[in-house]
Formats: structure tokens, C-alpha cells, sequence
């Protein structure tokens, strides 16, 4: 056992542990273990920085040479450290704030927790896999897991269906994955990433192949719809899966692809990725702003998100890789805190959905302020890491001269914004309404707090101090995909060397002159509060009547019709539709057939598969 | 003169406030007055805005009940404190300030902090009206910011810098005029005028999002409004005018450029009714989304 | 095109606020201030009998005189005073009521007494006729002693007439009485 | 979830308070309430307790637009009663009068649109158009809102030099149709804010039983002065403007036609003013017991009255029923379905007057 492996060990353990002590623990008390054990595979991830630092990818095989040259190994450097941090960072984080959230569960909590540890660890394994094969292992682990996490509470018909969803549109795109390395097997005969006898197998096609697996798992349009879907499983699994673990296993797989050949593929499929990127920012978004249950509103962000991520390492520059890094990393930060709120808001008020909420933040202040740090680093407000990460993706896009990147990402973050501010002031500002009355909001118990105001410190700490992550994680992970890049970065994420000091003079004299104001209305004469009532044309209206989030998205959608009809889900409902009916068909008319006889079916599957294997 | 002054005296001198205040003013006062005679009425005195914001300055400052004291009031300020900072990077004549890369993005940046301003401020002030006036403007603000940006990012594009002295040596061409016409049509909705005064659409919503606002905090977003219209004029002659070796001639050449385009959105705002969000959202996806993407053809087939 | 067009007009022409020394014409048939001639009135009481808004009344002194009141801050100038009075004693001017202070009430409100005369004949006080209606009543000079009585006595002259009238040689007068 | 968004009673939208309180789904009118009686006087029983003289000047301020509506059509009532037969120097110049009134009121409410639609220029146009015709008012009856010009029996005053006021008629029939209706009917962004906005089809006015301009831009070729003729519409002879779309485009023309129209009447009868007395009774009005019921075509509409005498000095009942108190419920059905942005300007366009209204 080497200390690259054990991250992983210590999750597989934690899960040996989970099902062993299942009947003695209270649910805390899985909760607490689950979280211990994350942290220490943090901590023993955190071991792995100063090689990665240096350069040095560190080696574990697990089972060399099983079958001839196709081994079974670890291969951790710089790219495979930021996502083992990122995932057992995060991980840990929403463990914390899952112990109590879970603690009412009445069933089920070993579940839970076991398959949390394996969904961590598949996301480790996949990062640290040497080669394609093991990532593929990884990859469907990862899938596997979600799949029964979405589905946690089985008994609803929309969680197991949601399930479905996930599994059948990121499997099948799955596929892409296995074909992908098939054919780089057949014609390299090896599947170690950085095997010089890859880079001629990886054509294009392969990469369009591995990027349409990416795609599904990273939610790319269009092959996001099943995001707003998996929105029925219990709050952490929806955060883990995306911030760190499920939704990240697709950008990495796109930033690994860089290992082989130097990025070769990128000359092909570079562009279309970028398309497709920024065709996701805009739908995202759009969509997202058009939500009204809280969780499916951070879905849809997550899509948009995601593909400002697929942007920036679609751009293939040292810089864009870093910034699609950095941006992957603070969307693990940001994107978590935001699910960690929703889960805190529905944990207490018993509904997410932003119409029958308001007001909460008086009844639940450190969520609001931990919410409104996330808010702001999501939009990309300056002195967070969003501001950073949409900074360094803009700057990275002009170096390229892509300025309609820049446009879209500018408009995204626009809409981000604004649907924010939506989401912000509906939930947490104005008149409680009328379905909250009566009830007692109780605030977000300590530990959940800690567990998202964790994260949300950091999201400060990086948007302030940058390069205390670009240093350590960021600048090896591009490194080890093959790009030199010298961090030249200061305070707020400026990059010394492109002389953005504008931005930061601007920057603190918008601050500066703020707070100047602020105390000259403090030291001025204090107004009188609240001698006047609001203004409503001369006669009271009832209390809590405002336009709130839905409003505001029925208004943007009767202005932005057009838009809207993008909706791909339609399609995917009719193919659907036709496969079920296509398989009612074949068990009615086929299905005496393949029950008397199963050895006929095998038999059949086991030609066509030696077919296609002759025919490669 | 380093950095930190040349800023300083840019925000607060030269093009900043001492100057953008008393110009917004008077740019203001030629609007009414032109809107005024075109109407066949006299229209004000030209110290009329400025009594406007010093008798708002003298008045009590009320907040109503229920409305967060402290955002209620930053509002205001933030919205002048962008608008000054702005203006400071315009490279006008004479500017202090360095010319630095990526400024145009900066400016981008502190001019859409207005219009969240004055959405934050609809919302904070829980009045109905207030609420669906910052609703229009964030819905009008997409549309409207879609021929703005272009214009700028085409002009950007073939500067091949996000830098505001680069984009004023382009050589003068096509694209000058291409880019030129989309800002202009961005520019009625960014300044509120007819037909897209949707936000401030006193017959449908009593006022625009600040309708609860009063005194001295109004006097402030008068002023960010006056400072606005500075910017926005100066900003379209800054990169769209040719500029001439001699400096002064430029400000010169600037300002009249600055009031003529006054001239023609007032004019265009006289002869106009309100259009619905909706069609004010059509026009310009539709009619500013062919001016931006003609525009961006240009800058690629140069 | 229309609106271009007209406003483009506007332009050069001159504007049409108008200053407060440019005052619009007040045409001759403008009901402005309102006028009493306590000569003429009879205080018969038409005029506030006419108005709507009740801004006319009467108040008595009696014995001494009669005085008719005007709030301007009640009348609603419809002219139904002056239209309606059978002396004219009434007149709407066709100057504009400057703005007054209400403070003293001065302005506001007109007051207009009617002297009462003693009657010539039987010395009661009361509200004589205007000059031009006696002039029209006793043009032919018939009973110039008549100008001077009281409304009574009038009565009282013209039954005197009548019975002269009905029987010259006044035999019926002891036996024709009969209750008032 | 809809939102509750108050229109009134203190809007700018509003010349005089009532309150339209709509449900609004994002920017689309889903539900309707209109609520009157904000400014209710008592008209009708006051009017019980004046004598006959008295009642003309206050049934003239039922309403501030179309007082000499009011006070004429009480003046028939009375007249009908009494058997009065009115001279026909009377009879034109109360139709002068009348259609005078028509265009102030129309042009009144043309600014008013137009200032809802946020066209201020076209409402400083209008409004100067408007000034003329007010200027004609007083010139005649020497004041610009309440005329005075109605006694039982006939008019107050004379038009003693009809030529005099066809300068302002001319200026007036240049603006409207070289400014104001080329404007309305053509401009884009008017046509914008009012071609399909606000619809009422014909089976929704006659199930509303909307009157007047409103119902005649809906199809409905409904007007007291062409069906009942009274005073001297039969001699002049009376064209009615009827438009079949029904939204507020179709009332502005509506309203713009009858201008012109009521331009072309006041012309007619300043020209062919007959001579005769102005009254046919002198001195304080006696009316005999009797009822009578009246109905003339106001600015906004069929005005109706009913008058009963006891023979006393004060009338025994006067019932009013005003144009605008059956327009205005048919805001409802106009505005349902309608963005939120068109509410003021769909309110507007049955030129809803709320001083009629709560008499």
C-alpha cells in the first residue's frame, strides 16, 4: 500500500466498515464515520500535491500485467490530484453537512453512506486509472452509483424513474467510451494514457467518440435533459453529484485526452466542442431562469456551468486549460454550497420551491449569508473564485481571439446573475408567504453549516488569494496534461503578466467609494424608518403579494418566446416512446421464444459478438 | 504622476465627476429643452437639472416600512461610484488614467452595475410597481445589451485588443459605421427614451424601479443617470469618431459628436409611443441581433 | 411621418407657452367677478332662490337694513344669479376674480346692504324700489306720493284705487269689508 | 402565481379615481375586478331636494367633460314634461353646443391615449387642438368646463356672430387630419400599442351592452342622434362612424371619424343658425306633475334620463345613467388575456369617466 493508492483504500475501507458496523450505528454515527473517512482520503490526497508540484507522476500498479500488455494501475499526477482533492474535498464537506440532514432517514442510511464512499472512490480510480480501460471501470462505477443514489428513495415513482433517466442517457453515451478504447486497443494494442503507441490509434474519432461520453456525464446540450431529472434524490447525493463526483467525470475525461499525443485531437474536435459549449451556456441558462423549484434551478446552472468548464478546455491553450480547471474547481465549491443551502431550505421549511418560499433570511441567517457567497461567486462578482474563473476563461478566449466565446459567456453570466438575484430575493428576502406562515423555521443545524460554510470560505479565500490554487493544483494538473504554464497571477485572480491592473484599481475604487458612502450615510443624520408604508396606487394590498421568482420567469418567457423552443426533451420523450412500444412488440412476439429456449438468444449474442471482433 | 493619483483625479476630476456632473446636466437640460421645443412648448432653463438634484438633495430622505435600510440606500451610491469609475477609463482627451489592456471589459463590467442598481432597487423597495419596473429592466437590459455588446466586441475584434486607446487608433472603415449603427440602436433603451422606455413607463407603472426612492438617495441616481448619458455619448464618440492628432480639437469634436447623438434619440423619442417589452424584446433580437451579426460578418471578412 | 413632420414644424416656430404677462383674451361673455348694486336690488331673493351651490343669501337688520351676502369660494359662476334677477342688480363682469387671501376674508366674501326707507305713509322700514322700476311704474307721475310706501301700503293704495274704481261714490265701502 | 397589480385610484394613468385590480401571470392579464364609487356624490337625491333652476346647474356637474350633456338632456326631460316646445335658434345652438362638447371630450381623451401609449407629443398636439375648441366654448358661453348655456325652454345665451368661429374650426379640421389621425393610424409604434390590443368583439358588446363610441367600434352601429334624432340632427344630417374590429385601434378612429363629423355639424349649424327667440318661456320655470324619459348620444355614449314631476318646485326623482357606468364594466372582458403594459391604455380607450359614473 503506497500512499498513492491510499486515498482509495481508505474509501473502500470506510465502505467495508459501513456495512460491517451497519447494525450497531445509529445514522449519526454512519454519518460521522463516512465523513471521517473521506476526510482522511482528503488528507491522504493532500500527500499526493508536493510530487505533483514537482512533476512527478506516481505510479501504483494493481494488477500488472494481468493479460498480457493491458495492466490494471494507478497513475496519479497533476490532472489526477486536482480532481482526488476536488472530489474528497467536496466530498468531505457534504458528508459533514449529510449527518444531519440524513439523521431522520429511517432506512436505508447504510446505503446511503456505503454508496457514497464507492461514488468518491469511483471518481479516485477514474482520476488516477494509467489507463482507459480502468477509467472505463471507473466511469461505470460512478454511473452505477448515481444510479441507485438517484434513486435512494426507490418508493417514488419520480426518484426511480429520474434513476432511469440518468442511467439510460449517460450509459448509452457511455458506450461511445468503450467503443472508443475498443478501437484504440485494436490498433495500439495498449491502453495506458500515456503510451507513445497510442496517440496514432486516438484519431478523431475516437476523441468525438470520448466526447460524446463526456458529454452525457458533463450535461452537455443535448444531452443534459436528464439533470433536472436526477433532482429527486436526497439533497447531498444531487450536491455530490454536481459539484464534484458525476458531472466532473466528463470534463475530466475531456482533460485527459489531452495526455495522449499532445492534445491531438483537439485540432478536429476542438471547435465543435466549443460549439457545443457555448450552445449549453445559453441553454443552461435559459432554462434555469425559467425554474421555480430551487433544485432544478441549480440543475440547470449546473448545465450552463458546466459548459463555461467545457469552453475553457475546449480552448486548448495553457490558459484555457487552467481556467476550465480553476473554473472546475470552483464550481465544486460554489455549486455544492448552493445544493447544501437548498437541501438546508427544504430541510426546514419542507418545500424547495421558490413560490411558496421568502423571507428566510431572517429565520435562517448563516444560510443566507453562506447562499449569497455562493450566489455571488456563481454569478462571478468580483472577490470570489467565480469572478476569477469567468476572468480567466474571458482572458484565455482573447488570447484566442474567440470574442463570441466571450460574448456568450458574458451574456451567460448576465442571465446567471439575474436569475440569482431571482432566486436569492424570492427565498431569502420580502414577505414570508403565505405557505410559510405558521411554521417555525429553524435554522441549519451547526454541522450542516460547517459543512457549507466551509466551502463557501473557500470560494472567498480562492476569489481573493487565486494562485493559493493555482499554485499547488492548478498549475501541475495543466502541466501534466503537457502545457507549460507559468502562474503568473496576483491577488483577485489579475494575471500579472497581461497587465489587467485596470481591473483591479477599478475594482477596489468601486469598493472603496462604496463603503465611503456607506459611512457618510452612517454618520449622516439617520433617516426615519418606516414612517411611510409603500406606495400600492391608494389602497393596501394584501400581505406577501409581489411578483416573485415565477413571475419574473413567465415575463422573461413571454419576451424571449422564441428561444424557448429549443426544448430538446420533446425528441428524446418520442425515441423513448418508440423503444418501449419497439420492446412491448418483441416480448410479445418474441418472448415464448427466448423463454423456452435462453440458450438461443446467448448463442446468437455470442455470434454477432465474435463477428464484430473478426470484423475490426 | 502615479497610478493611484492618475485614477484619483480621473474619478473624481477629469473626465470623473466635476466634470460629468455639471455635463450630464447639461446634456440633460438639452434634451428637455429640444423635446420641449420640438413640442412646441419653452422647455426649462438650462440650470434646471441641477436645481432638480439640489432641491432632492435638500428634501428628507423616507424609507418606507419593511425596506432594508442598508441596501436601500448602498444602491444609490454604488450606481454613481460605477458610472464615475467608468467614465474614468474613457480615454477622452486629457484622461490621467493609463491606458491598460482589457479595460473595455472593464467598462462593459461597470456599466451593466447601473442597471443592477436600479433592479436591486425595484426589488429592495417591495413596491409592486417597483418590482415589475425592475423585472422590465432586467428582461429590456438583455435585449438591449446584445447590439451594445456586439458594437463594442466587433470594434474590439478588429482592434484584435480589448483595449479603449486601441479601439480609437482603428483605422477608420466599414466596420466603424457597422458597429457604430448597432450602438446606436442599443442606445435609446440604455438611456430610457421612447420607444423603449418600458422601465419608466410612468401611465403603466407609476414610475421606473425607483419609485419609492426619495431625496437625497433619488438626487444620487439622477446623477448616475446624468453621468450615464456622458458616458454612453462620449463613449460612442471615443471609439466611433476619427480622432485627429490634436487633442483638443478631439474634445471638442467629441462633445458636439456626444450632443448630436443626444439630438437624434431625442428626436427618435419624440416621435415615438412606448412599445410593449415584448416588442421592444423582438426588435432588438431581431432588428439589433441583424445589426450585430452584419456587424461581426464585417469584422471577419475584413 | 405626420408626427416628424409636425414636430420639426414646431421647431421653428415660436412656442406656444405662454408667459404670465401674455394673458388669453377674456371674450365679453366671460363670467368672472361678480357685482351687486344694492340700488337696484329688492331683495326679492331670486337670486338666491337660483343658486345651485348656495352661495347668495340675506341677512336682516331689522328695521334699519336688508344685506345681501356673496362667498365666492361657493359660487360655481353658472350666472343663473344675473340671468334670473329682475332688477339687474346682478352682474357677472368680464374681468377674472384676482386670487385673494382668504385670511381676512376679504375678497372672498360681498357684502351688500340695502338700506331700508322709512314709508311715507305709514313710516314702516322697507326696501324701496329702484329708481328706473318707478320710474317704469309711475311714468305718468299718476301718484308720485305712491314712490315712497311700503309694500303694504301699496297694497293698501291699490285697493284704494280698485275700490274708487268699482264704485265711484265709495257707498259699498262700510258694508264690503272683509277679512285679510 | 399571479400577482395582484392595483391600477388606481391614484394612478397617472387616471384622471379621476377608480380602480381597475388586475391578477397578472408574469406580464399577461389573467383576472379583472374594476371597483367605482371612490367620488360618489349623491347626485340624484340632491337633485330631489333643489328647485327646478337650481338642478341645471348641478346635474351640469355630474360630469366635468360633458356637463352641457347632462344639463340638456335634464332640460328635455323637463321640457317634455312641460310640453315646451323648444325655438329652433335654441334647438342649434344646444346641437353646437353638443357636438362642440363631442370634440373637446374626444380630443381630450385622444392626449390622454396618447399619453398612455407614451407619446407626449401627440398629446401636446392634441392638446393645443384641444385648446382651440376650448377657446370656442368660452368664447360662446363664457366658461371653458360649465357652459350655463341649458334653462328650460331654451338657451341662455346666443351665438351672436356664428362666422367668427369657423377660423377654429378649419385649424381644427387641419390638425386632426393632417396630425392627429395620420399619427393614430399610422405612426408604427402607435399602431403598435393599439392595432389588436383590447379586443371586444360584437357578441361581447352586445352581451355587455356597451354604448357609444365603444360599441360602435366593436360593430354596433348604435348612436341616439341617428336613431332618435333630436334637436337638430334630422336637419343637419347625422352620419355615424362604425368600425367592426373592436380593439382600440378601431376606437380611435371611431372617436377620430366623429370629429371630424361633429366638425362638419357644428359648421352646418353655425351656418344655417336660424333666427328666433333663444327661449320659449321667460322667467322661473313651472313644471306640471309628469314623467318623462330622455336619451341623448354624450361624448362617451347613450346618456339616459328619467325625470318625474309632482308639479312642485323641486323635481320628484332625476335617475341618471351615464355612458361610462356600462363601459366601464366591459374593461373586464378587454383586458383579459392582455399584457399588463396595455392595461392603461385598454382602460382608457372607453374613455372611462368616473365623475359620470359615481354621480
Amino acid at each position: 500500500m503506497t500512499s498513492t493508492t491510499l486515498p482509495i483504500l481508505l474509501l473502500l475501507g470506510g465502505f467495508v466498515l459501513q456495512l460491517l458496523l451497519a447494525r450497531w450505528l445509529t445514522p449519526v454515527g454512519k454519518g460521522v464515520l463516512a465523513t471521517a473517512v473521506v476526510f482522511a482520503s482528503f488528507l491522504a490526497s493532500l500527500t499526493l500535491v508536493p510530487a505533483s508540484m514537482a512533476g512527478v507522476a506516481a505510479e501504483a500498479p494493481l494488477l500488472a500485467g494481468w493479460d498480457g500488455p493491458l495492466s490494471i494501475g494507478l497513475r496519479v499526477d497533476g490532472l489526477s490530484v486536482l480532481f482526488m482533492v476536488m472530489g474528497t474535498g467536496i466530498g468531505a464537506a457534504i458528508l459533514l453537512f449529510s449527518v444531519r440532514y440524513m439523521e431522520h432517514e429511517e432506512q436505508g442510511t447504510t446505503r446511503f453512506y456505503a454508496i457514497m464512499l464507492v461514488f468518491i472512490a469511483g471518481l479516485l480510480l477514474l482520476a488516477g486509472a494509467a489507463d482507459m480501460l480502468g477509467a472505463y471501470v471507473a466511469w461505470e462505477v460512478i454511473g452505477l452509483c448515481s444510479y441507485s443514489l438517484v434513486g435512494f428513495w426507490y418508493k417514488q415513482k419520480a426518484a426511480t424513474d429520474g434513476a432511469r433517466k440518468v442511467l439510460v442517457i449517460t450509459h448509452l453515451a457511455g458506450y461511445g467510451f468503450l467503443v472508443g478504447l475498443v478501437l484504440v486497443y485494436a490498433r495500439a494494442g495498449t491502453l495506458v494514457w500515456t503510451d507513445p503507441a497510442v496517440a496514432p490509434a486516438f484519431t478523431s474519432g475516437v476523441a468525438a467518440l470520448f466526447i460524446v461520453a463526456a458529454m452525457a456525464k458533463s450535461v452537455m446540450f443535448p444531452l443534459h435533459t436528464w439533470i433536472p431529472e436526477a433532482m429527486n434524490a436526497p439533497t447531498p447525493v444531487s450536491a455530490l453529484l454536481h459539484s464534484a463526483c458525476y458531472v466532473k467525470a466528463g470534463v475530466y475525461l475531456i482533460a485527459r485526452m489531452y495526455v495522449v499525443g499532445g492534445g491531438q485531437w483537439h485540432e478536429a474536435m476542438g471547435t465543435p466542442l466549443l460549439a457545443v459549449g457555448c450552445v449549453t451556456i445559453l441553454v443552461g441558462v435559459i432554462f434555469a431562469m425559467a425554474q421555480t423549484d430551487l433544485k432544478r434551478l441549480l440543475a440547470f446552472h449546473t448545465v450552463s456551468q458546466l459548459g463555461y468548464i467545457v469552453v475553457g478546455l475546449a480552448l486548448g491553450t495553457d490558459l484555457g486549460l487552467a481556467a476550465g480547471l480553476f473554473y472546475c474547481l470552483s464550481h465544486a465549491l460554489f455549486k455544492g454550497t448552493l445544493f447544501m443551502c437548498a437541501g438546508a431550505i427544504q430541510h426546514a421549511t419542507g418545500t424547495r420551491d421558490l413560490r411558496d418560499l421568502g423571507g428566510l433570511a431572517s429565520a435562517m441567517p448563516g444560510t443566507a449569508k453562506v447562499w449569497i457567497i455562493a450566489a455571488a461567486s456563481i454569478a462571478g462578482v468580483p472577490l470570489t473564485n467565480g469572478f476569477v474563473a469567468k476572468w480567466l476563461l474571458f482572458s484565455a478566449a482573447l488570447d484566442k481571439g474567440l470574442l463570441v466565446v466571450v460574448l456568450v459567456g458574458w451574456i451567460g453570466s448576465i442571465l446567471t446573475a439575474f436569475s440569482f438575484l431571482k432566486a436569492t430575493v424570492n427565498a431569502f428576502y420580502g414577505v414570508p408567504s403565505t405557505a410559510l406562515l405558521g411554521k417555525r423555521i429553524h435554522e441549519a443545524s451547526p454541522s450542516m453549516l460547517a459543512g457549507m460554510g466551509s466551502m463557501a470560505g473557500l470560494c472567498l479565500l480562492f476569489g481573493v488569494a487565486p494562485q493559493l490554487l493555482m499554485l499547488p493544483i492548478v498549475a501541475p494538473a495543466v502541466r501534466s496534461l503537457g502545457f507549460d504554464w507559468a502562474v503568473e497571477m496576483s491577488w483577485l485572480g489579475i494575471l500579472t503578466d497581461r497587465g489587467t491592473i485596470a481591473v483591479t484599481v477599478g475594482g477596489g475604487v468601486v469598493l472603496a467609494s462604496a463603503m465611503l458612502g456607506l459611512l457618510v450615510y452612517r454618520l449622516a443624520q439617520a433617516p426615519a424608518p418606516g414612517l411611510v408604508s409603500v406606495y400600492s396606487g391608494g389602497e393596501p394590498l394584501p400581505a406577501g403579494d409581489r411578483p416573485g421568482a415565477v413571475d419574473f420567469a413567465e415575463m422573461a418567457e413571454t419576451a424571449f418566446h422564441p428561444v424557448y423552443s429549443l426544448d430538446p426533451d420533446p425528441g428524446y420523450l418520442r425515441i423513448w416512446r418508440a423503444l418501449t412500444r419497439v420492446a412491448g412488440a418483441a416480448q410479445t412476439t418474441a418472448g415464448a421464444v427466448l423463454e423456452d429456449r435462453p440458450l438461443l438468444p446467448i448463442g446468437l449474442v455470442a455470434i454477432a459478438a465474435l463477428a464484430g471482433v473478426w470484423l475490426v | 504622476m502615479n497610478a493611484v493619483w492618475s485614477y484619483l483625479v480621473a474619478i473624481a476630476v477629469w473626465p470623473g465627476l466635476l466634470f460629468a456632473a455639471p455635463l450630464g446636466w447639461l446634456e440633460l437640460w438639452f434634451m428637455r429643452k429640444l423635446v420641449a421645443r420640438l413640442q412646441g412648448r419653452q422647455g426649462p432653463p438650462f440650470f434646471q437639472p441641477f436645481f432638480d438634484v439640489m432641491k432632492l438633495l435638500g428634501k428628507e430622505t423616507v424609507i418606507p416600512r419593511g425596506v432594508s435600510r442598508g441596501i436601500f440606500l448602498a444602491l444609490p451610491l454604488v450606481s454613481v461610484a460605477a458610472v464615475t469609475a467608468a467614465l474614468a477609463i474613457v480615454p477622452l482627451p486629457g484622461n490621467p488614467v493609463p491606458s491598460l489592456p482589457g479595460d473595455v471589459v472593464l467598462l462593459l463590467y461597470l456599466m451593466e452595475v447601473p442597471v443592477l442598481c436600479e433592479v436591486l432597487a425595484g426589488y429592495v423597495s417591495r413596491s409592486i410597481y417597483g418590482q415589475v419596473a425592475a423585472m422590465r429592466e432586467a428582461i429590456l437590459s438583455l435585449a438591449y445589451n446584445l447590439p451594445f455588446l456586439v458594437a463594442i466586441i466587433a470594434m474590439a475584434q478588429v482592434a484584435g485588443s480589448f483595449q479603449m486607446r486601441a479601439l480609437q487608433e482603428v483605422p477608420y472603415g466599414l466596420v466603424h459605421l457597422l458597429a457604430a449603427v448597432t450602438f446606436l440602436l442599443a442606445l435609446p433603451a440604455r438611456m430610457k427614451l421612447n420607444p423603449f422606455s418600458i422601465a419608466n413607463a410612468e401611465h403603466e407603472i407609476i414610475a421606473d424601479s425607483h419609485i419609492e426612492y426619495s431625496g437625497p438617495p433619488l438626487a444620487l441616481f439622477k446623477l448616475s443617470h446624468a453621468i450615464e448619458v456622458v458616458l454612453l455619448t462620449e463613449l460612442f464618440a471615443v471609439v466611433f469618431i476619427p480622432a485627429t492628432p490634436w487633442p483638443l480639437v478631439n474634445l471638442v469634436v467629441y462633445l458636439v459628436a456626444g450632443i448630436l447623438v443626444l439630438g437624434g434619440v431625442t428626436l427618435l423619442a419624440t416621435t415615438t409611443a412606448r412599445l410593449r417589452l415584448t416588442q421592444a424584446f423582438r426588435f432588438y433580437w431581431v432588428w439589433g441581433g441583424l445589426a450585430s451579426a452584419i456587424t461581426m460578418a464585417a469584422t471577419l471578412v475584413r | 411621418m405626420a408626427m416628424l413632420k409636425t414636430i420639426l414644424g414646431n421647431l421653428l416656430r415660436p412656442s406656444r407657452t405662454r408667459a404670465p404677462a401674455d394673458m388669453p383674451v377674456v371674450p365679453p361673455t366671460y363670467r368672472g367677478a361678480l357685482t351687486h348694486d344694492a340700488g337696484r336690488c329688492t331683495a326679492c331673493g331670486t337670486c338666491a332662490f337660483v343658486c345651485a351651490p348656495k352661495a347668495i343669501h340675506f341677512t336682516q337688520d331689522p328695521g334699519i337694513s336688508v344685506s345681501w351676502h356673496f362667498f365666492i369660494g361657493q359660487c360655481s359662476f353658472c350666472g343663473l344669479c344675473e340671468q334670473n334677477c329682475p332688477t339687474r342688480a346682478i352682474h357677472l363682469r368680464a374681468d377674472v376674480p384676482g386670487s385673494t387671501n382668504s385670511a381676512g376674508g376679504d375678497g372672498l366674501r360681498l357684502e351688500s346692504v340695502i338700506h331700508l326707507q322709512p314709508c311715507t305713509r305709514c313710516g314702516a322700514a322697507h326696501v324701496p324700489l329702484p329708481a328706473a322700476t318707478m320710474d317704469a311704474l309711475w311714468a305718468a307721475g299718476a301718484d308720485e306720493a305712491e314712490r315712497g310706501y311700503c309694500p303694504d301700503c301699496r297694497r293698501w293704495a291699490a285697493s284704494a284705487r280698485l275700490r274708487t274704481a268699482f264704485t265711484p261714490d265709495g257707498a259699498v265701502a262700510e258694508g264690503g269689508r272683509h277679512d285679510r | 402565481m399571479p400577482y395582484s397589480f392595483p391600477l388606481g385610484p391614484y394612478h397617472p394613468a387616471l384622471e379621476e379615481p377608480f380602480k381597475v385590480k388586475v391578477q397578472c401571470k408574469g406580464e399577461v392579464i389573467e383576472s379583472a375586478t374594476v371597483e367605482v364609487g371612490f367620488s360618489y356624490r349623491g347626485i340624484e337625491l340632491l337633485a330631489q331636494k333643489r328647485n327646478w333652476v337650481e338642478v341645471i346647474t348641478l346635474i351640469e356637474r355630474v360630469c366635468g367633460i360633458c356637463s352641457n350633456t347632462h344639463a340638456m338632456t335634464f332640460c328635455l326631460a323637463a321640457e317634455t314634461i312641460a310640453g315646451i316646445e323648444l325655438p329652433k335658434r335654441a334647438a342649434h345652438i344646444r346641437t353646437i353646443i353638443a357636438e362642440l362638447e363631442r370634440l373637446h371630450s374626444h380630443l381630450l381623451w385622444a392626449g390622454v391615449g396618447a399619453e398612455d401609449i407614451g407619446f407626449h407629443s401627440l398629446f401636446m398636439e392634441v392638446f393645443t387642438l384641444r385648446e382651440r375648441v376650448m377657446d370656442t366654448l368660452e368664447a360662446i358661453s363664457g366658461n371653458r368646463v360649465n357652459y350655463g348655456m341649458n334653462c328650460i325652454g331654451g338657451v341662455l345665451r346666443d351665438i351672436p356672430d356664428p362666422a367668427a368661429h369657423l377660423p377654429a374650426l378649419d385649424a381644427l379640421a387641419k390638425g386632426l387630419g393632417e396630425v392627429v389621425i395620420p399619427t393614430f393610424t399610422q405612426n408604427p409604434t402607435a399602431l403598435a400599442r393599439t392595432r389588436g390590443v383590447g379586443r371586444l368583439s360584437r357578441e361581447q358588446a352586445v352581451e355587455w351592452a356597451v354604448v357609444g363610441p365603444v360599441a360602435r367600434a366593436s360593430g354596433l352601429d348604435i348612436d341616439v342622434r341617428k336613431d332618435q334624432p333630436y334637436l337638430s340632427y334630422a336637419d343637419l344630417g347625422f352620419e355615424s362612424v362604425v368600425r367592426p374590429e373592436g380593439d382600440v385601434q378601431a376606437r380611435v378612429v371611431v372617436r377620430a371619424l366623429e370629429m371630424m363629423e361633429s366638425v362638419r355639424l357644428i359648421r352646418e349649424a353655425l351656418l344655417s343658425l336660424p333666427p328666433g327667440p333663444l327661449r320659449a318661456t321667460q322667467g322661473l320655470p313651472e313644471i306640471p306633475a309628469g314623467e318623462a324619459t330622455i336619451r341623448t348620444e354624450a361624448p362617451r355614449g347613450e346618456a339616459f334620463y328619467y325625470v318625474a314631476s309632482e308639479g312642485g318646485a323641486s323635481p320628484a326623482r332625476v335617475k341618471i345613467r351615464t355612458p361610462s357606468f356600462v363601459n366601464i364594466p366591459a374593461i373586464e372582458p378587454m383586458v383579459m388575456g392582455q399584457p399588463l403594459a396595455d392595461l392603461s391604455i385598454i382602460q382608457a380607450s372607453v374613455d372611462p369617466c368616473i365623475s359620470c359614473t359615481d354621480r
